[in-house]
């Protein structure tokens, strides 16, 4: 069950192109499994909420990995320790953490977000970290995955890190001869749809994004086209969606 | 909450918080937060006989101090609901205003039939304002004739409370108020969203995929207070306002322009215990003051010029 | 800045960004902050024949993302404006737009006459549409006959340029357009301020003396946008976008959704110098997208549903 | 004429009941004199800039002695050091600086805020300060106003400092038998209105306020009842008023 508190801000760096935060919120901290997401607020300007992946626990604090576009996140970059922010989480459905070996994961620039917890969890199932980013800037925190992970393959745009291309390149060569027990999934919805082609039949679960008002199913504004038709919520039915309930050609 | 109790009509509220259509679903989800026995009452989503889809998206984009919405009436369908989320509802002892909506005047009288037939379903709120239904944002809310007509209709059908939920995209809100009072509404819904748009100005496209949407939120406060002010000062029958109420101080407002009772939309959305945290900071003020919420309803008049 | 020329109708202006009436007065003050020279006009605040000294305070409150103003037109009167705050403002070689208003058909005529004899005033801007005069907020753009007649009169005493400001306080702004344009208007600026209303709390006092007020500031640019969407796509004139523009990317917005120019109003108490910013984002945004103002402007189509 | 700066907060800190903020705006430092204001912004929530006097100005920098109530002031009372805030000023019209002996001085609550810099610029003419509050929390810097007055008179209006009661009782005693060259006040209307008739046909200049959106001259939003008929703006044609200016009658 989600928690709504007023917590404080434990650190807050930048990390290249994105910001690291930390906040302490143990009961949601305890709770949240990889994938979920919190809504993020600074009180009344901007108005609504922000939703955010959480990227990790630790000892009660929850660490989001975040890029500064628009208002809402150049009021919460521009926060400093100390300082509160209202929260609500954990949220949404999380991954399902398989035991199998070898588990792909497929990060799209600030994709990488949900899967600093989950490299964590399935550590023993060695899995493979596809990651990609426009540029070098984009590619954060390589030793910690390195770490944990049983290869990691990283490319760039520009080929300032890792090989120059498209990260659906190597994924391609990989599942072309092998069989994932599972696909994980975090980036643009192009890629993610791109990667649920690749997978074809190999169990996938994608992190969708869709524009959020409240983060708990009460204003129905996340809508996606998922299912046999109509439309499911992005913040209480997913954000982790199987592959297949997605209705891509419906999707724009 | 003691000595709150408002009545609308023949339906007495436990307070005069109500939680807004639209604004928290069939109310599972915002229960978590919430105890729904302690509020006035839940408007639930706006229903209709058919299961429906809603608008496709991109539904929601935020403006300052507001958003824009273009939801466009998803929903399970009377029936699904009065089977499926009533009993939840009643069991936490909610009171339970059913919002209804209509393609045509039968769907509104069939739905109402519905909900006049059902136990649970304690009042009726008449959507007659939806703005993300037809192009340009189009409701019968909008015409003094399709208004009265409807609430007609609608009241021959039933006897449970009618209250009428009106649009703010009018040019005289007092005389369409005056239209549904004839027609037999009990109460005074006042008011759904302002239509408004934005655009996307690296691609030129709207915001909302429908194009036009519905501004809500502390934006439209003012346009909403002053909606209620001019309808309470011509109906007899109770208002219920609506519009970017977001803390208490904003509730009394309200209250002094003419209200009886307040509903709770898209603060919800940004805060989930706003409405108990309102009702929570209106029976403080009233002790303050010691005053009862009869004596502040309707205490702003404008001096004539 | 070069390339933005707009016309409307014969009107040439030297880019289409101007400031919005009763948000500069005569222009003397905030030409400490901006060159007039180099924006596309000013239009001064609203005149009648006589002086007026406008309504009793307090004037003006704060709301989220807005202002409420019932500021109700003090001036010194027509004759006056062109013997002392002309020249001084042709000598800065501003394009003049004098904002004309009356109590009467009689006297909207009269001011007309006036502007239409003196040289220095570049074009006419009827204010239909102030909310801060009569009860209620009541205006002649609020009725289809009251505005085309009001606009059939005064032009037929002016061959200059005719701009009319509508009121967003209707039902279907497209309908009062469409009438101002049979009337004989060259242009049209939409919007004027919304009508709204605040208390205080403590007192049960409205915070403007007068009740009611406008509501401007980018509270309301939702609003306004849909609106000058609506009018856009029925009228043959230009239209003229106004309404919560503090910053280039919400004249973009305005442009797209089918106004030939801008007015900046309330964005100029936040930032004197919001006005040439805008400017100067707007020639940015066209420079990097390569495109001249009238590929932008419409750009924006809702798709019919 | 008036300067538009984004300005540096140097510093800031409580002053008692108020709060003490200093801003690096040296232009604007070196016009300003007693009684003039400046605008001050942090952007575009709250919408409108606030307006505050100009209690002081040295080597560049402008300090401010304010209240901190609704949203904007709140706001402006979060500042820190090196954070910056749109500063419009100096603006409106200032005190007269006599140099007759013995100008009196009043000053109600945060009234005290333009006579910091006054009292600099009179001390040569051995100044009468009145100094009044609701409570000793309202009282600030008596060390830095005894030093630079002939006299100071401190009341409160529940004893915690000074003498208890109301600051127009010692006035009127003074003026009984005193005939100073000018009163200056600034504090609430009720308390201005009250000096202005104590003082009788004696010079009176008042700081008046109204609710503000621009501060400089072009929303006709701060009317005030003056002069014969009609109204005049207290941000260009004050907030520096002669007593016998005010239509009092009118002014509610
Ligand atoms: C489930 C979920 C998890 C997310 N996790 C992360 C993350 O870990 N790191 C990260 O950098 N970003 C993440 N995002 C995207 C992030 O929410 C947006 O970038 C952010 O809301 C933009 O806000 P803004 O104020 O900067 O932009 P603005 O343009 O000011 O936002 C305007 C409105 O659009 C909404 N909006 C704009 N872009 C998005 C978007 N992509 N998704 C949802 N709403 C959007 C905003 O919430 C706001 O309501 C996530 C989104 C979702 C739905
Ligand atoms: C010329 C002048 C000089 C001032 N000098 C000082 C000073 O040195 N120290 C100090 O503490 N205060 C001073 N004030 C009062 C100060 O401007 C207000 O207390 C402040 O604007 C309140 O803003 P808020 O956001 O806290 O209140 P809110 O209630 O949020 O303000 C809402 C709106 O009302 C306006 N408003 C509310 N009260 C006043 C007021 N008394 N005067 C003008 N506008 C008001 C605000 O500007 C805002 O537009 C001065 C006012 C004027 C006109
Ligand atoms: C996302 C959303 C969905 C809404 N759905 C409905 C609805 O189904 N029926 C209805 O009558 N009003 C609906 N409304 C309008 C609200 O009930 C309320 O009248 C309006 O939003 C103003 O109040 P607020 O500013 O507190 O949200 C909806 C509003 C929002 C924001
Ligand atoms: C203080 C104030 C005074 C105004 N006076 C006039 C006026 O005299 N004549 C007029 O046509 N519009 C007047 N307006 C309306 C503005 O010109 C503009 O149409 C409206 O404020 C919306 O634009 P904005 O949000 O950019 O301010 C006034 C607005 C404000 C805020
Ligand atoms: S964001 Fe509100 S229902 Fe999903
Ligand atoms: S505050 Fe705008 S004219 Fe004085």
């Amino acid at each position: 069950m989600p928690h709504y508190l007023t917590a404080q801000v434990v650190s807050i760096e930048p990390l290249k192109e994105y910001v690291r935060l930390a906040i302490k919120a143990e009961p949601i901290a305890k709770e949240m499994r990889p994938g979920q997401f919190a809504m993020l607020s600074l009180g009344c300007e901007p108005l609504l909420p922000r939703p955010f992946s959480i990227a990790m626990e630790e000892r009660g604090v929850l660490y989001f990995v975040f890029q500064s576009l628009g208002k809402g996140t150049a009021r919460l970059a521009s926060l400093r320790p100390g300082d509160s922010v209202k929260i609500l989480g954990p949220l949404g459905r999380a991954f399902s953490e398989v035991t199998d070996m070898r588990p792909v994961i497929v990060a799209g620039g600030r994709g990488i977000a949900p899967f600093f917890e989950l490299v964590r969890r399935l550590q023993r199932c060695a899995p493979v970290l596809f990651y990609g980013g426009r540029t070098q800037g984009q590619i954060v925190e390589t030793g910690f995955f390195a770490r944990r992970t049983h290869e990691m393959v990283v490319t760039t745009e520009d080929g300032s890190m890792g090989t120059k291309g498209l990260i659906t390149e190597p994924i391609a060569a990989y599942l072309s001869d092998h069989r994932p027990p599972i696909v994980y999934a975090c980036g643009p919805h192009a890629l993610l749809h791109k990667v649920a082609d690749l997978a074809g039949d190999i169990r996938t679960e994608l992190s969708m994004e869709a524009n959020m008002a409240c983060g708990f199913g009460i204003c129905m504004g996340c809508a996606i086209p998922a299912g046999e038709a109509g439309f499911k919520r992005v913040c209480v039915d997913g954000p982790i969606f199987s592959s297949r309930d997605i209705r891509w050609k419906d999707l724009k | 909450m003691e000595g709150l109790e408002v009545s609308i009509g023949s339906l007495r509220l436990r307070n005069p918080v109500l939680l807004a259509s639209g604004c928290v679903g069939y109310g599972e989800e915002i229960a978590q937060f919430v105890d729904l026995a302690e509020l006035g009452g839940i408007v639930v989503k706006g229903l209709y006989m058919s299961p429906r889809v809603g608008n496709p998206p991109p539904r929601t984009w935020e403006t300052p101090s507001g958003m824009l919405n273009s939801i466009g009436l998803p929903g399970i369908g009377i029936r699904a609901f009065v089977a499926e989320k009533l009993p939840p509802l009643l069991e936490r002892r909610a009171t339970v205003i059913v919002n209804v909506c209509g393609s045509t005047e039968e769907e509104y009288e069939d739905v109402s039939r519905v909900c006049d037939e059902t136990d649970g379903v304690h009042a009726l709120e008449l959507n007659i304002s939806c703005p993300n239904i037809r192009a340009n944002g189009r409701c019968p809310g909008m015409s003094q004739q399709e208004t009265y007509a409807l609430v007609t209709r609608v009241r021959r059908v039933t006897q449970k409370p009618l209250v009428v939920k009106l649009s703010p995209n009018v040019t005289d809100i007092a005389a369409i108020a005056m239209s549904a009072q004839e027609g037999g509404a009990d109460a005074l819904s006042v008011i759904n969203t302002v239509l408004g748009m934005a655009i996307n100005i690296e691609t030129g496209e709207p915001r909302l995929a429908t194009g036009m949407g519905g501004l809500s939120g502390p934006a439209i406060r003012p346009i909403a207070l002053r909606m209620v002010y001019q309808v309470a000062q011509v109906v007899e029958i109770p208002v219920i306002g609506a519009g970017g109420i977001v803390e208490w101080r904003d509730a009394i407002e309200f209250f002094m322009a003419g209200a009886s009772a307040v509903q709770v939309g898209t603060a919800n959305f940004v805060n989930p215990r706003a409405s108990v945290e309102i009702l929570q900071g209106i029976a403080e003020y009233l002790a303050r003051h010691n005053k009862r919420l009869p004596d502040v309803v309707g205490q702003c008049r404008i001096a004539p010029r």
